[in-house]
């Protein structure tokens, strides 16, 4: 417990406790959770749904990040992939078929980026606006720059569905959490992970391969854009080239970074990643039932990721607890 | 690290960045009738002057390790708080300026005290500066606004004729800029003191520099520079809008990348960051000669052109 | 000016300057022009301002350096276009103004408008509410990106239409970026905060329309009928969606410029003199008249 | 006049997290002497500079220099009273040049801005000074470590300073460069300067210091006149228990001579890379510990790199075990069997932000790929041993590797190669910034090695340590195979001369 309260995470946990304990104190339905045709309803379950999305793109982006790297493409990629789900959908292909598909071509994605940065040694931020400019361009190439309707209501329940009355996405997003988190702790791969982002010249030394590790995230993170890019399209039933994604690789990395992994790469945590997406989907809705009016939503957005930021910042933790000693002597 | 005596490499990539740019220009001339001309050349100039005065802030935080994604929501704040004064409250627009430039150095230093005294991730503060900004400009009016104003005439007609090239004010002021930080970057201590930064903070403060203060003088200074691109920005379009910039900051990156800065920080030049101005300025140029790229089409293109671009620059710099 | 294009022996050449290809309606809009210029031989030369309003101002003082006859111009925002106008005057460079209009001191900086009328689009949303719904009910916004013209316009014609209407209330308005998943999204939230407080969604394009219906069925409501939607823009999928029942009403904001926009060009090059205002006829459909006009639909 | 300290430390205790590196320690230098500040890796030498300095803010004590206190919050502030410092890694700006390095922060300006030119003449005289030739427009990052120490050791000298603190700057350098540091070091106790010398090399000690500040787990154990303190006696004070002989002459020499000869496990052939090192052929043996002698930038390093596969070669071929080999990358050098502790611990061989255990059996890890992974109980194992072994001061397996003096960071790295059990080991300056105890361990350790049939590369910059060591040497010059040496004939002398034929 007490290790939780000296770790940046726990910060981040008190942070998002504020956040909801503030708008409950405004509309105290904020966490009210009902059964509604045999399944939850709620603002919470609508947070997890929605912000499973965001959740997918920041696993992906953990690992990358963690090897001292960046990925813009993601959005781009979601786009990719959604496009592709219509195209193959509407084309009278089966959902395996498509899912795999649109994973296939994340990958392919992250290959593209995995090869600019770790083979070719390009600067992660360039090596990947690349693809974020490009892959826009190959998603409206595919659907024509029109929105495509996709029929298949089966798909629809990738994003919208109850299993056991528990939303689909969350569930689905969770499990992958999970399994990775088990992964790179389990195995080595983390270890790996860590050491490249720390210093990658030494783990080459050791005997590391390095730049297949750095490689692999970009695959890794490319997959979980193509998958987030499946649930983008199942969410609202169609694919949005123009707009799918769009901004999505900024929320990633925000909550990646808040959740305490450093854009310098080295140690990570997956657990955090999860804790960020999650506070910023709890901050968008939190906008939308203050009502603040749209054109000044940043303005709040902005205090929090500072709030948040200092929560987390070592010094304050240390002047906290300073003052905490000395009230502590005080009495 | 390679051993093996780098020498000159700075100005090597630098040569061959200006030969690259210089060869694309070329190109374009060959293929598009009517690109090879004065007129092209200088609205290169005159079309990025904005974008480029902020990716010479840019560059000096790069130089310093940092980076700063408020850039393009200061210029749009700028932007429309000038016009907000200058038309709706009859401020002169001297003294909007002068507010202008203060507000974004105070909060370019303002940002970079909360990084540097509370070592909190840059990228983090200067998103929350982004919003910030972005949200304050909006809250001043979510349209935009025409500025009329005797001063902004002479400005817009303002035109200075070198036989043949005819420069504008905002040309002028983009290359006074590009010399300004040239200047600081390369000729005064501080500038030297940013790239130490960049190579190694550690290093720098056992080094004994000032790495507190010059971190956040880096911060103001380039909010102030994006203040600067901000105005040149109402300037140019002789108006104020609030969402002017948008996704500017990644295009100042990457052109500060293009003129052969490392982002990792430590190492580059300014006069770097004028060329890839130049390469970026071209390329959209040649699209638009070009005119027959459909939305989809010209995305691939730039991405395409933005890769070859730098896998030739990387290429002839390991070659030597 | 007249008969340049004929001296010249060369093909017409047009410049466009879009403002980028943020939603379907836009790039309906910019097949439109492509392909009517292909059908007319017209050397065209097309831009994607990519919503940048630099952009735009380079891709028409690009024009000017290319020399092109006409420039055809789809203004982002409503101000900033005078510098530039100024020097495609100078270069003696007609300007046609499409789907949005520009505010300036010297009117002849361009030689027409054509596009819709914004204003009027609002007031008919609001007018067919108002007879719909008998002038009662509490109204839910979904806003378009904020700042945009677009958002802007039919944020403020709507609400000054339902001026006449006292009893049709906004009760709140939040932004879906024009976006189906934005929509969405802040229709959830809406249905949560409000519960069955309001009856009636007015959304600034189709999309948020569509990302609203989504959430309202997926609240256990049927969209239509327990809630009231309006919405603007109606490409086919909206059109469908009124036949089904789904939506109540749209109102058109036609993105087929193409045909009125080039004969506008070749009468102003043939010297003939044009209205300053060329307003495309929009229609409101809503389940009188959808399934007769769904047939038609191009886009 | 001698007597007056000019700098004056009173129970001075910085704690860190689970460690007291300094326990209410009293240190005093007079102006116009060398003074030597010794102890173990660990002890606590680099913390008490750095809170001289000001980069450590310390939990308790007093300081003064010349009489008046001192309070440096950042070493900007100790530089401006009067302290210059180098040091103990290597704290330059790689990318920069080194006339640039050499006038950081305090350049030369004309009209306010800075004058180029006299900053590369300056820098020209500093390295003069110290009969150091380089390119002065050179990027630092492209210098050996050797080198690069050099110009830090110059920039420190650059500034007229009333205090020299020098925190091991010879471990890296060879005989001729400390010859060179030690004439200018008495040239400015001469001129009145205080000098603190951090080494572990106790003959310089005897060579330059007037006085030794002993320090022992962050205690002062006192101090004492160089000249009234016998060598046992001193590595007795610093080891905190009697010993018999110099603990650094413990390593029995190697009976080289009457090996029989063996199959070569590795063997290169004209081995050759453009600016490292001309074509050279050299084989090692199991149970051979071959010796590679040079000068500064004779090639030494570069051929390791070669035979590690970091460096492509342009020409030559590798035989490992009989077959030909490609090493395409360390990692593939280190799944046949070999490994490479590098020179330059700091950006070749530390994860800073790792913990120790994770340092340690990263090598291994790495070899058996991520699926194999060695369990916590495993790893346990492995740390607790090597930590016993090598004698690795560190709270626990679980510090990040950062926190540990640099003495111990080097040894992880040692325990990180060996605990992959290669059947080759290169071996470049492993001794390097280690106490002298650990260093007789370290030197029986690859006796040991030997003895178990595995062949050992060592690269060093001390000759005798090559002596003590090796069964054969081979001599690099120039950045060619200037000759081999078979242990019947290993002197200093004989390898001196071979190392410096062009010189001379
Ligand atoms: N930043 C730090 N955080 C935690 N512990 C530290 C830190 N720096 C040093 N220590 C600890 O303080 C003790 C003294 O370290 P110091 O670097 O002063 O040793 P040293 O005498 O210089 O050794 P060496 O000869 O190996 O360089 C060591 O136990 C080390 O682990
Ligand atoms: N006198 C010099 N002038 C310039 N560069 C030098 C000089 N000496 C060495 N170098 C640089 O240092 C690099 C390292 O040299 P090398 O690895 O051959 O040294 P070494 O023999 O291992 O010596 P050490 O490890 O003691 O530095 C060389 O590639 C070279 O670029
Ligand atoms: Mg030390
Ligand atoms: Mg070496």
């Amino acid at each position: 417990m007490k290790a939780f309260a000296k770790s940046s995470l726990g910060w981040l946990c008190a942070g998002l406790a504020l956040l909801v304990v503030y708008n409950v104190w405004h509309h105290p339905d904020f966490i009210k959770i009902t059964l509604h045709d045999g399944h939850l309803y709620g603002v919470p379950v609508d947070i997890f749904t929605q912000g499973s999305r965001t959740m997918l793109l920041a696993l992906g982006m953990t690992l990358v990040i963690a090897t001292g790297g960046v990925d813009l493409s993601v959005g781009s990629v979601v786009a990719i992939a959604g496009a592709v789900c219509a195209l193959l959908l509407n084309a009278g292909h089966g959902l395996v078929v498509t899912i795999t598909a649109a994973l296939g071509v994340g990958a392919l994605a992250g290959v593209v980026n995995g090869v600019l940065v770790a083979r070719l040694a390009l600067q992660p931020i360039v090596a990947t606006l690349i693809l974020m400019v490009a892959g826009r361009g190959i998603a409206q190439l595919i659907c024509d720059g029109q929105v495509i309707v996709i029929a298949n209501r089966k798909f629809d329940f990738l994003a919208n569905g109850f299993i056991a009355g528990i939303p689909v996405a969350p569930l689905l997003v969770a499990g992958l959490f999970l399994a990775t988190n088990v992964f790179v702790r389990r195995t080595a791969a983390g270890l790996f992970v860590e050491a490249v982002g720390d210093n990658e010249t030494a783990s080459r030394f050791a005997g590391l391969a390095a730049a297949r590790v750095k490689g692999l995230a970009y695959v890794f993170c490319g997959a979980c854009a193509g998958l987030a890019g499946v649930l983008w399209a199942a969410n609202i039933r169609a694919a949005d080239a123009n707009r799918a994604g769009e901004n999505a690789e900024l929320d990633a990395i925000f909550a990646v970074v808040v959740g305490g992994t450093a854009l310098t790469g080295g140690r990570f945590s997956i657990l955090g990643s999860f804790l960020g997406a999650l506070l910023i989907q709890t901050l968008a809705t939190t906008m939308y039932f203050r009502g603040v009016p749209p054109a000044v939503a940043p303005v709040p957005k902005a205090l929090v990721i500072i709030l948040v930021s200092l929560l987390q910042s070592e010094k304050v933790r240390h002047w906290a607890a300073g003052l905490g000693r000395s009230r502590k002597a005080a009495a | 690290m390679k051993p093996g005596a780098r020498r000159g490499g700075r100005n090597l990539s630098l040569v061959v960045t200006a030969v690259i740019a210089v060869t694309l220009f070329g190109l374009a001339s060959f293929f598009y009738e009517g690109f090879f001309s004065p007129r092209v050349a200088v609205n290169l100039l005159g079309d990025n002057a904005f974008l480029g005065i902020a990716a010479v802030g840019m560059t000096l935080v790069i130089f310093a390790g940092g980076i700063d994604l408020s850039v393009g929501a200061v210029v749009g704040f700028t932007s429309i708080f000038t016009a907000t004064l200058v038309s709706g409250h009859g401020v002169h627009p001297a003294l909007a300026w002068t507010l202008a430039l203060i507000l974004g150095a105070a909060l370019g230093a303002g940002m970079g005290a909360l990084i540097q005294v509370f070592r909190l991730p840059a990228f983090l503060i200067t998103l929350a500066g982004m919003f910030l900004a972005r949200g304050a400009g909006f809250w001043l009016n979510t349209e935009s606004v025409a500025i009329a104003h005797p001063w902004y005439e002479a400005l817009a007609n303002f035109d200075l004729a070198l036989g043949p090239v005819h420069l504008s004010a905002t040309a002028l002021l983009l290359l006074a800029v590009v010399v300004i930080g040239w200047g600081i970057g390369h000729h005064l201590r501080f500038g030297r003191t940013l790239l130490a930064l960049g190579g190694s903070e550690q290093s720098a403060l056992l080094m004994g520099l000032p790495v507190g203060p010059t971190k956040i003088a880096v911060y103001a200074l380039n909010g102030a520079c994006a203040a600067l691109a901000g105005i040149v920005a109402t300037l140019y379009t002789g108006s104020g809008n609030p969402s002017m910039g948008g996704g500017l900051e990644l295009d100042a990156i990457a052109i500060v990348v293009m003129g052969g800065t490392l982002l990792a920080g430590g190492r580059g030049h300014v006069l770097g960051t004028l060329l890839g101005v130049f390469i970026f300025g071209t390329i959209q140029q040649g699209i638009l000669f070009d005119g027959r790229l459909s939305s989809s089409w010209m995305r691939i293109v730039v991405g395409a052109l933005l890769l070859a671009f730098i896998l030739l620059q990387r290429a002839l710099v390991r070659r030597r | 000016l007249p008969g340049r294009a004929a001296e010249t022996k060369k093909p017409l050449k047009v410049g466009f300057a879009q403002t980028g290809a943020e939603s379907d309606w836009r790039t309906a809009n910019s097949e439109s022009m492509k392909s009517e210029a292909a059908k007319r031989g017209v050397d065209f030369k097309f831009s994607d301002g990519q919503g940048k309003q630099e952009n735009q101002i380079r891709a028409v003082r690009s024009f000017i350096a290319q020399g092109v006859d006409v420039i055809l111009l789809s203004p982002l925002v409503e101000t900033g276009w005078e510098p530039v106008l100024r020097e495609a005057k100078k270069a003696k460079i007609p300007v046609i103004l499409s789907d949005r209009s520009i505010q300036t001191s010297d009117d002849s900086l361009y030689v027409t408008f054509v596009g819709s009328d914004f204003y009027e689009e609002g007031r008919m949303a609001a007018d067919w509410l108002g007879k719909f719904t008998g002038g009662k009910g509490n109204i839910v916004e979904l806003q378009g990106t904020p700042g945009s013209a677009p958002a802007n316009e039919r944020r403020k014609s709507f609400g000054d239409a339902l001026k006449k209407y006292p009893g049709l209330t906004i009760i709140d308005s939040q932004s879906g970026n024009f976006e189906m998943s934005g929509g969405k999204q802040v229709m959830e939230a809406f249905l949560k905060k409000h519960g069955r407080n309001f009856s009636i969604v007015y959304a600034h394009n189709d999309s948020m329309a569509h990302g609203a219906v989504q959430a309202i069925e997926e609240a256990g409501l049927k969209p239509g009928k327990d809630i009231t939607i309006v919405c603007i823009d109606a490409l086919r999928p909206a059109v469908q969606a009124v036949v089904d029942g789904k939506i109540n009403c749209v109102v058109e904001c036609n993105p087929l410029f193409g045909p009125v926009v080039f004969d506008t060009a070749a009468k102003i090059l043939a010297g003939e003199k044009v209205p300053k205002k060329i307003l495309n006829k929009d229609e409101l459909i809503d389940a009188t008249n959808a399934a007769k006009l769904l047939p038609t639909r191009k886009y | 006049m001698i007597d007056a300290p000019l700098l004056q430390l009173r129970g001075v205790t910085k704690r860190f997290l689970g460690v007291t590196a300094l326990d209410g320690v009293d240190f005093a230098v007079r102006a116009g002497e060398i003074h030597a500040l010794l102890g173990e890796n660990g002890a606590g030498k680099s913390t008490l500079i750095k809170v001289l300095t000001g980069v450590y803010l310390a939990d308790g004590g007093v300081l003064t220099l010349a009489g008046r206190p001192l309070h440096p919050a950042s070493p900007k502030d100790a530089e401006q009273a009067g302290i210059s410092t180098v040091y103990q890694e290597v704290n330059l700006i790689p990318a920069l040049s080194v006339a640039e390095n050499i006038a950081l922060g305090r350049q030369p300006t004309k009209f306010g801005l800075i004058d180029w030119r006299a900053i590369r003449r300056h820098a020209r005289e500093a390295l003069a000074r110290l009969e150091i030739d380089c390119d002065v427009n050179a990027e630092l990052g492209s210098l050996s470590v050797a080198l690069q120490q050099m110009v830090a050791i110059a920039r420190a000298l650059d500034l007229r300073a009333k205090l020299l603190v020098l925190d091991e700057p010879t471990a890296s350098l060879d005989e001729k460069e400390v010859a060179e540091l030690f004439k200018v070091m008495r040239r400015l106790r001469a001129e009145g300067m205080g000098v603190v010398f951090v080494t572990h090399f106790l003959d310089q000690v005897y060579a330059v210091s007037d006085r030794i500040t002993v320090l022992r787990n962050g205690q002062l154990v006192g101090e004492f006149a160089t000249a009234e303190l016998p060598r046992l006696a001193l590595v007795g004070k610093m080891l905190g228990r009697e010993v018999k002989d110099e603990a650094g002459r413990t390593a029995a020499a190697p009976e080289g001579t009457g090996n029989p000869v063996t199959a070569p496990l590795l063997e290169a052939r004209g081995l050759t890379r453009s600016g490292a090192i001309q074509p050279i052929n050299l084989t090692l043996r199991r149970g051979e510990v071959t010796g590679l002698a040079g000068l500064l930038g004779s090639g030494r390093t570069e051929t390791a790199r070669l035979l590690f596969g970091i460096d492509a070669a342009d020409a030559g071929e590798i035989h490992f075990k009989g077959a030909r080999v490609e090493f395409g990358s360390p990692r593939d050098a280190v799944q046949l069997g070999l490994a490479f502790c590098s020179e330059d611990r700091k950006t070749e061989g530390i994860m800073p932000n790792l913990s120790v255990r994770e340092n340690l059996i990263f090598a291994l890890q790495a070899k058996r790929g991520a699926w194999r992974t060695l369990s916590r109980a495993e790893q346990g194992k492995l740390c607790d041993h090597y930590i016993a072994v090598l004698r690795i001061k560190t709270p626990d397996a679980d510090t990040p590797i950062k926190n540990l003096s640099g003495g111990n960071q080097q040894k992880v790295l040692l325990a990180r190669w060996l605990a992959t059990q290669p059947e080759l080991i290169i071996l470049d300056e492993p001794t390097r910034g280690i106490d002298i105890g650990a260093k007789a361990e370290i030197e029986q350790l690859i006796a040991g090695l030997r003895a178990d049939g595995l062949a050992v590369l060592l690269i060093s910059s001390e000759i005798e340590e090559i002596v003590r060591n090796c069964t054969r040497v081979l001599v690099l010059r120039e950045r060619r195979l200037a000759g081999e040496v078979p242990a019947a004939e290993l002197t200093p002398e004989r390898l001196m001369r071979m190392m410096a034929e062009a010189h001379a």
